[in-house]
């Protein structure tokens, strides 16, 4: 019983919830560059994320718009604060580490840029709910990966 | 409380020992199962019956000259029998076994609209459709050019009756609506609109889904066209399905699909199909599910649905009136006249987080769209947080319930 | 005998041992159960999968945030990787789970025929079909005005590979034909056939629901389009079947069913469908029936499919030289490659009467037409008497079988 | 054992035998004025059965046509036997007794003209088969009730 409290406090970390409440770069990109949607077949829920890319391949600005569970949300909002100002291919390897690290449970080194996300570990206590996590970084790597509309689901 | 404890009585305690499932723990806490409108628990004499007719009797049915597989078909033929009886069918012929409400809902749009509708005709539907009563029809209108029309639902989750009633209009091909609303638990006054519909020579179709296993049903007294439901939802096993359909409908509808059993004679000149319902069942048919949704059918009608109904409504209303007591509650669906089912939100707290704090204290909720997508955007949300009811819940899983959503409450405050 | 004997080892005997409902008796007689080609028994592990599954993990699947869902879709989901493995797709995509070979053929013929035939092109069979790989075809050809072709069979009960070549011309739009035949044993050199039509970029369809239980299936090795099988003939549950597909076919095909979970997002503007497999797996799926094809798999893979092969083998050959000894003995079906299934005729005695003399001596047969009608006529026959043998059976249940016959010319001399 | 033997010989008792192997009136009738076909699903086997009635509703001539096991071929047979030169309401009247008598093992008063039908009584042990034994009589009720083409089944 505790260990199931301690397991639930770990996901809903103050971190987490806090990002949830008040997600970072939340709206529409005007000026975007690359775009793609995201859909949890789970829940239905649905975001789609923005991508300003400048002409070095530089994230210039990113935003992200849509209705998810605090999860989703969270990771979503963290995803931005973490890519912001980044090359395109650092942020597609974040994208592989981590996915692999919340699929896989795989302890990978983590670039000290992605810190942060450790806040997300909690969610390997509930397989159920990986993909809420992953959502916003699938949907990152259909974007730069100029997979435009059809909405892209794991 | 104990005012809802004396009505409920002593009797749902006794059919929760027969649903083997609901006595283990689940993150450490007894399991409370309030997800039976996904899917029902099965009682030990189903689980039992499909077991031993694997270990004594299978064998392929209604061709077979041996024992085994006279005894497969009576079992199977049987079970037929009792669903027909279960629902006060008038006649076996009436009684298609198929894999499920969303096969049944399909024949019916592919065999009895697909060759008789096109531009200028309408099906209608209504807006508290579970997707199972609505891509069927999106599918058949997009093949021949047929219109799908939609009847509102008001704030309550209710069917607005005048504006379905206008809707019955001449170039109507079909109603189709569902018995009681899955998301919404409403229960619509279907006896009413079917004779309404059939006044204007309008076919009904109606999804029952979650009608059947929480009330008695009767198609004659109904009077509908085509009556689906699951196996599933029924205490029965999953890949089964009915559709209800009247003979004369039957008769003149083309096959659903072609295979063994559904014909009597095949050749390469043509084919001369089988006598009703067979000409609807292709293929080695679902022998062990059925049997199992037989066995079903036998231990509801050991209780009787009028119990089940009246225990549950105990249940749902006490479900009600506690899940209201709480503060930051939004119910969604307010009918007057509900069943099993309710939805809510609760404070901003998503349903999918609701979902998994709820399951760490071993109440299992469904959360989401719950296929019914249309319903979610007419409240203008994207799911809820849904607890169901079946016979074998009692109120101590709704007293777990609301104690659960208050800790969820504590961890987003 | 004795050498067959030898061949055959002690594991059949180990096997049989792992289906219960072999351990009976029938009209006073060890039953000898020679009726596996219409549907195969179960062994203990299969049956125990799916009381174990309802008794301490069933909910609905794929959409459930609790842990009875997520339980039941992670055995749900693993069933399909087994059998992913099992005849070695590439790709999960490309399993969807059916009710059957009956489903996954008709789902070929409406989802990928139908809306892309029409008068000028052919559909492609041969005269050896099972009624479940020629209605479907029939329905098709009726619904868009392509025409069905069928390729001969000679004495013995094989394609006219010659015939069938020259009938791979531009216009056939599909190939479908069966891996074994249900009615004679023959066994059809698919994989030269499959390239073939490659060559003439004719896409392949197989009915493997005889192939699959007999012996390995490979279908990259194949490199065939579909193949469609059915769970209750390779020692699983009724009311199951796979549609293996190419991932690119399934893409470009619209749904074959409509309902919840083969979309992503529905309303009443238009419906976005749900990745692969399951934009083809509308409606709560088999759930229980799948898990336990996974449990067939998992028993089949323990013992291995070459030795499966192998010893059926033993026993098929050993069948038909008792059968030939027999005075007034026909054997119909005399194809050099042949598996499992013999069929017969005895003197001029009716199989049906033959299967009742059989039947009481314990002995079980299936008689008539065995849902393959254009192969009856072709041999001028109204049906046969057949024996089909599996995995479980062994030399003792074929001299049964032999002494059985012998009766029956008593009665009838 | 014994008990199972004598079943079978119940079954294919002498008489039954002898009309399947030499059925009676077997053949085209010419100059029917009724006919109808019957199918027996469980094993396909298909029967015709023809009529000719004459003005005064007596059955003049009848015959059969088709194939069938033992069973459905002697019980045709000696069908033709039994209703030939009987007026149609008496025809009638015996597919209602025989067909309750096999169907349901009643064991009504049979008709001194169906005396013979007790050979088929053997089929009571073997519920497979009871439709073999009925398959012609349901073919005379058809043909009787002018349900012309359409395959009959039961
Ligand atoms: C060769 C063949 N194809 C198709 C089928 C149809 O399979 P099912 O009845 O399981 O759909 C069968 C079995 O009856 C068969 O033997
Ligand atoms: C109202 C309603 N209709 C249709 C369905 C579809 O039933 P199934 O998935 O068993 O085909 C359901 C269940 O999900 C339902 O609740």
């Amino acid at each position: 019983m505790n260990q199931q409290s301690d397991d639930l406090r770990e996901l809903y970390r103050e971190l987490i919830l806090d990002h949830a409440r008040s997600p970072r770069h939340f709206g529409r990109l005007e000026h975007a560059t690359h775009q793609a949607a995201g859909i949890n077949p789970l829940c239905g829920d649905k975001l789609r994320l923005y991508l300003q890319v400048d002409a070095d391949n530089r994230i210039e600005d990113t935003s992200f718009e849509g209705t998810g569970c605090a999860i989703s949300v969270a990771s979503a909002s963290l995803l931005t604060d973490t890519i912001i100002g980044q090359p395109v291919d650092k942020a597609e390897a974040y994208f592989e580490s981590i996915t692999k690290r919340l699929t896989h449970g795989e302890p990978a080194e983590l670039d000290q840029n992605l810190e942060k996300l450790r806040a997300l570990d909690g969610v390997r206590e509930f397989p159920s709910r990986v993909k809420c996590a992953t959502l916003a970084w699938h949907a990152l790597h259909s974007a730069l990966n100029q997979q435009e509309e059809p909405a892209t689901t794991e | 409380m104990t005012q809802a404890q004396a009505q409920l009585g002593a009797s749902a305690e006794d059919w929760r020992k027969d649903f083997p499932i609901l006595d283990q723990s689940v993150s450490g806490h007894a399991l409370v199962y309030l997800d039976s409108a996904a899917s029902a628990q099965q009682p030990q004499s189903v689980i039992d019956a499909v077991a031993r007719y694997h270990q004594e009797d299978h064998a392929n049915v209604h061709r077979g000259v041996h024992t085994l597989s006279h005894r497969a078909t009576e079992a199977y033929e049987g079970a037929r029998d009792k669903i027909r009886g279960f629902i006060n069918a008038s006649s076996r012929t009436e009684i298609v076994l198929t894999s499920g409400t969303t096969e049944s809902i399909n024949l019916v749009a592919q065999s009895f609209c697909r060759p008789r509708v096109g531009p200028g005709d309408k099906v209608l539907i209504t807006h508290l459709e579970h997707h199972a009563n609505i891509v069927p029809w999106q599918l058949v209108c997009e093949q021949t050019g047929a219109e799908l029309v939609v009847a509102p639902i008001d704030d309550d989750g209710q069917l607005e009756l005048e504006a379905l009633r206008a809707l019955l209009t001449d170039d109507v091909f079909i109603l189709a609506m569902g018995h009681v609303s899955n998301a919404l638990g409403t229960v619509n006054p279907v006896k009413e609109i079917i004779a309404e519909a059939r006044q204007r020579d309008i076919p009904v179709l109606i999804d029952g889904a979650q009608g059947v296993p929480h009330m008695p049903i009767d198609v004659q007294d109904l009077d509908c066209d085509f009556y689906a439901f699951s196996g599933h939802k029924m205490f029965g096993p999953t890949g089964t399905g009915v559709l209800y359909a009247r003979e004369s409908l039957l008769d003149a509808m083309p096959p659903y699909q072609g295979g063994g059993d559904m014909i009597l004679e095949v050749s390469f000149d043509g084919t001369i199909y089988n006598e009703l319902p067979y000409k609807f069942e292709a293929g080695t048919p679902n022998i062990s599910g059925v049997i199992g949704v037989g066995a079903a059918v036998d231990y509801l009608q050991s209780i009787g649905m009028e119990r089940v109904a009246a225990s549950e409504q105990v249940l749902h209303d006490y479900m009600v009136e506690s899940l209201s007591e709480i503060d930051g509650m939004r119910l969604i669906g307010t009918a007057g006249n509900k069943t099993s089912v309710q939805s809510f939100l609760l404070d901003d707290i998503h349903s999918h987080d609701l979902g998994t704090i709820l399951d760490h204290q071993g109440v299992a909720i469904r959360t989401g769209h719950h296929c019914a997508m249309p319903v979610m955007t007419r409240f203008g949300i994207s799911g809820t947080a849904r607890a169901s009811v079946a016979l074998y819940n009692n109120l101590d899983d709704v007293d777990r319930l609301v104690e659960a959503l208050r800790k969820a409450q504590q961890i987003f405050a």
